[in-house]
């Protein structure tokens, strides 16, 4: 019967990713920022857990604990730093490209480099992409392509990359990457629940780091707003503010439901369970795109300047919600198979 | 990969009764609603599909409101968790007609929550005895002058030797006209507020009962919306839910507020329901209608991407609010998040499918056009979205209850 | 330079027209319901106004004051009821397929005659519609169709015409028409801006019928809600509700603006104009769903029942809204011209 | 057809001016907005384009506030109307720098509509000599404890002999540090509430008055956003905005709200203008990079779609606030309710902008995500929505001031 706890083992990494957050990255993210991404002690820290494999299989130095225990793992570590992860996440949303690939000899040679972190994986969910946005500070070794009709793997370690990761994600280094000389190591056709789950699964990655950043940000400005007087009493006692916030904690609550929801599915292998981590993407989306927005909104004027984490949240939602070609694409590819996708539920 | 113990999949029991719930619905619940909707009067409590659905013992607990004891062995049986995916099924065919299924409705969970086992047995077990004619308990808290307020019932109950002497009016209460009996929240001294709440169940034909009115309703017209009055009405003093001990501490209003924690996610449920049937009449529209490319026909789809996306959603915080009751958690929280969500959203839903028909929305699909009327009062009862923030609002950021 | 102002003729109508929505038409509104339209006195007060034919030519039997004119007279009458006027007005939306119609002779005499209350004449935005929601208890003596590389005329009085105006519109008298047997009177080909300027113009006739409709729901909310206390002050003193009270009638003043903005500028013939109206039309759906729900809301459960007339408005708002193919149409067609569509202020 | 009055067309006068700001957009605008950015530091006031942009004569009236006096014929002149345009034009091209532009600034309207004609000549006129180096002025009134809440500021205002003493900190003023003067708000007598509150017009170089911090801000980083404090600020008695007559029935505050009127639809235009680069980007992009058919470019134009309609409605929100305003009706309402709808709508258009960019929003475009972070100021200054809405409730459903 349907049950919604989560094992031990997840919850007790959860747990400590959350202190890890709390303790180790919060309070130093405008230094991440400055500095580009996290320092070599943090990384260290960040690799002991295993965050990286931890939907990998053991056989690729991963530690299978599934999708969502990778969920679970990057909501928790975003409340921290959500700048950093995306970098720091080596293998990222490129281990569900890998996770379905025909040829896993190689798919287990690119994700067991990654997770050494020898290397780095990246995932580019497009048909004809020669530019492509990845985080770290030079182009992937390895770079996975999806379109609707397959999979394809590129040697994009020689590429030209430029730094372009604009004002928002500077702790992810990121940089635009040129594909159009990268070689293609090899190429595959999959069919099309397949294609659906790998895209599925890997915008889980970004929806996971959203609803992260989201309730970073609705904590912090439900927080102030409790403590900042406005008219006599407190920004979040007036009853049009207390509203906004009750209606952003259901939706960041909705939306890590259906996050969860659709990474038990892909856990439990359920047919269509791409689709409804695509689904659940955009919810998350929605959720953090709102939730980040009222967080800059419930500190007025100090939501807009430097001395509060609100802006930087703000700014970062919506350059994570264009990874993976964004919310279009993610609609775009549900609204392929939506008419026939079966009910989760009750089919 | 290693196990994992969450999941999401129903058990074989829920599945068998939600296939019987879905045959009823496609037999009786949809043609029947429609029908009560085009009549714009209630089914007579006489219409033998009630004593057909009551022979069959479906009604009543299934549908309406879980009386079924707890397991045995200490293990949650998940009772509320089948109850909101048998009243999202039932919404999916008719709302309407849902409600108006014999059994307890909403008088169940005050009953339940706040009766001694004496009185549960004396209320409850009667639903258990299907060879008699069908029957119906009801729920009364609304009144003219409180309605999202229910701090601020009027009715009035004083102590008069074994008996209670009830005085007040009831309004937008359910079944109650056919009620045999309904569960009434009256005030014992207003000046207390909430720790003066009483709850006590009404026998039908009790002397100074008297339903007074019969909403027309713009929706959901299959079941009766009423309006009674209680005039110097005695009810035994056995007939206090809980007993006299039992109102410490605001307690009254606590169980009022603990039956909201169980009927809210199945409110919420009914609204996944509905959007469910929309979506469904959207996506057939779709299939038959449509283009097989071009514009419309990918707004069309984005709109469907949308309806998915918000029924599923929807239906989790449904579900993750009555997992938490089954659990014995705590879940007022998680149940208001279910109430506020589902209901706009579903009406998003049908509105969509709206924009998806076109003209057909009015001119040849008459259950599309309906169930818009019948998604809005959900939105209404057991709290609206307003109220639902407020509570919501008070557990995240301690706003202060008003008044 | 810029003016907002109306016409002493336009602003005088209006002023007159809603004296007899709130003296004629308002208090009866659930006796139209009831009896399926208008009774006779009332359709002949409107009549005398010219409504029907505002913005319809002298010669054709109008009074050619425009579509400003007619959008501020539609407004006005739906305040007092809207259902009625759907099939009161027997031009209504096919006189801006008459005024572009190639054969002026020919879309006179279609008007002319509905103008006189002889028969009705209606306008179908489809492509292939071979059955169409109308107003009225019977099939229209005319239907045009406008498609998007030009316009059609049917000889309708002869179609088949089922009831169907579902549980709403009930004072339309609306029906199904099978227009597949119907006879084409005539066809033409226009330009792009052409079908532009019928379509659109054609959906400010929705577009002012909502608007009335969510100005009056939202007036009568608000005067419910400073009346009733909950929790010891007015609901709509309950910051919650006050905010959404000011958000739905920026809506429907932010509405109200483009749907006449879009008038003058097709009174004026600015090119693209009919773009223009689209999109306007497009801003009054969304007031009017909006305004009707809340309109629901702030009465509670009153909202519901047929002692107040919120529950009336917030369903024909939704049935108002499918007219002339409803929004997806409005859509599609606006995306057409979207990209190229010039700036109608600054170009 | 008969003829009509209504026109929504721009005369000649504003025409001419437009094309100046296009032109100036397109050459200095836009890119010393990049560049600002890309710095995270505001352009120096020795900036020679603020020299440049001063001796043209397109800073200052223009672009800033309109400085003009009235037409002398009694009709309106439209400058409200005008400036709404110019400022929508200018915030096309980066709001930013426009804000940085030498000129009265939001210091302005107060003196102008609270300023005795000897004042307004006083601290006007010196924007009229284009000669010397390029000047600006500045508005003050949030403060660390006063952000929404305007009638509650805490800067004493005492009168001692010839001159006010003036002792609070202001935050949140654009500009002030290089302004020549400063339009200050006070209070005379906090027990007063919003009776008590002075207007003083601060000139630079007055002891005890200190700029103490330039804001790091998320966007809009060409101009200065500054705190400053008043400690024993001297200012003479003659600087109290329209003398102390002026101040019966609460007219300081009055004052205040009155300039609001005629800069909340100037900040609403500021928000449609950076709507419009947004959906310029997104209509060049889908131009360049969409495939001409598909699901993805029919999702694309109906953002265009919404874009254009969001655009347009709030322009005409914020044109008749202003005509209004132009033609001495009362407009508070029109001007809340402008700049109520814009600035959330021109956010949410901007962000309709990225979806069509998808990764190209973060990867090659800089601009768009600069203006996703530049348009949320304007949500925040001179009252957030939420201000709004309680100003347009209050007119509405007669919601009582708090506090």
């Amino acid at each position: 019967m349907i049950d919604f706890s989560l094992t031990d083992d997840i919850g007790a990494l959860e747990a400590e990713l959350l202190r890890f957050a709390s303790n180790q990255l919060r309070d130093r993210a405008r230094g991440f920022e400055a500095g580009g991404g996290w320092d070599a002690a943090t990384l260290k820290t960040f690799r002991a857990f295993g965050v990286a494999g931890v939907d990998a299989p053991e056989s690729w130095g991963g530690v299978d604990l599934g999708a969502l225990a990778k969920v679970v793992a990057l909501e928790a570590i975003s409340r921290g730093d959500a700048g950093g992860i995306v970098a720091a996440d080596t293998a990222g949303p490129a281990t569900a490209a890998a996770l379905v690939c025909p040829d896993q000899t190689l798919a287990a040679r690119v994700v067991t480099a990654a997770l050494a972190g020898e290397n780095r994986a990246a995932l580019v969910l497009a048909d004809q992409a020669d530019e492509a946005w990845m985080p770290g500070s030079t182009a992937p070794a390895w770079t996975w392509t999806s379109h609707s009709g397959g999979l394809r793997l590129l040697d994009t370690a020689g590429c030209a990359a430029t730094l372009a990761d604009a004002g928002a994600l500077h702790a992810s280094g990121g940089v635009a990457v040129d594909l159009s000389g990268a070689e293609t190591v090899a190429e595959w056709t999959l069919d099309p629940e397949t294609v659906a789950l790998l895209r599925g699964r890997a915008r889980l990655w970004p929806a996971a780091v959203l609803l992260g950043v989201a309730t970073a940000s609705l904590d912090y400005g439900m927080a102030y707003a409790r403590e900042r007087v406005v008219m006599g009493i407190p920004v979040a006692h007036h009853q049009g503010n207390a509203f906004a916030i009750a209606e952003a904690a259901g939706m960041i609550e909705a939306a890590r439901a259906s996050v969860r929801a659709a990474a038990v599915r892909i856990d439990q292998a359920m047919s269509w369970a791409g689709v409804w981590a695509t689904l659940a993407y955009l919810d998350a989306v929605d959720a953090a795109l709102h939730a980040t927005d009222l967080g800059v909104q419930l500190l007025g004027g100090h939501g807009y300047v430097e001395d509060h984490p609100a802006e930087k949240w703000f700014r970062e939602a919506r350059a994570l919600t264009q990874l993976l070609g964004g919310r279009q694409s993610a609609i775009a590819d549900a609204a392929e198979y939506v008419l026939d996708l079966p009910d989760p539920l009750l089919a | 990969m290693k196990t994992i113990e969450s999941t999401l999949e129903l058990d074989q029991r829920t599945r068998a009764v939600l296939e019987q719930v879905r045959n009823l619905g496609a037999s009786h619940l949809r043609p029947l609603g429609l029908q009560a909707d085009r009549a714009g009067a209630p089914l007579p409590p006489d219409h033998p599909f009630f004593e057909m659905v009551w022979r069959s013992g479906l009604a009543g607990g299934a549908l309406a409101a879980p009386e079924e004891e707890e397991g045995g062995d200490g293990a949650p049986n998940y009772r509320h968790v089948r109850g909101c995916v048998l009243a999202e099924e039932a919404s999916y065919w008719d709302r309407g007609v849902a409600v108006s299924l014999p059994g307890p409705g909403l008088g169940g969970p005050p009953v339940q929550l706040m009766g001694t086992p004496a009185q549960r047995e004396q209320f409850l077990s009667i639903f258990r005895d299907r060879t008699g004619p069908p029957l119906w308990a009801a729920f009364a808290m609304t009144e003219p002058g409180a309605g999202s307020d229910v701090a601020r019932i009027e009715t009035r109950c004083t102590k008069d030797g074994d008996h209670w002497v009830l005085n007040g009016t009831k309004m937008f209460s359910s079944n109650s006209k056919r009620a045999r009996w309904v569960a009434v929240f009256a005030t014992a001294d207003r000046a207390q507020g909430r720790a003066g709440h009483r709850a006590f169940v009404v026998e039908s034909g009790t002397p100074g009962f008297e339903v007074i009115r019969v909403e027309k309703k713009m929706g959901v017209r299959a079941y009766e919306t009423c309006t009674f009055v209680l005039q110097d009405c005695r009810v035994p003093a056995g007939n206090l839910l809980g007993g006299e001990e039992y109102y410490g501490e605001r307690r009254g209003f606590k169980g009022a507020m603990a039956s909201f924690n169980a009927t809210r996610p199945v409110i919420a449920a009914n609204a996944v329901g509905i959007a469910r049937a929309a979506a469904d009449i959207a996506r057939d529209f779709i299939h038959d209608e449509y283009p097989r490319t071009g514009t419309r026909r990918a707004l069309a789809l984005e709109r469907m991407v949308d309806m998915r996306r918000a029924i599923e959603r929807s239906r989790l915080l449904c579900l993750r609010a009555a997992w938490r009751l089954d659990r014995g958690e705590p879940n007022a929280l998680e149940s208001s998040l279910a109430k506020m969500h589902a209901p706009p959203v579903a009406l998003r839903a049908v509105s969509m499918a709206f924009d998806i028909l076109g003209e057909a929305g009015i001119r040849r699909d008459r259950l599309l056009e309906k169930l818009y009327r019948d998604v809005k009062v959900l939105d209404i009862v057991e709290g609206t979205q307003q109220v639902q923030r407020l509570i919501v609002a008070r557990r995240l950021v301690g706003l202060p209850s008003q008044g």
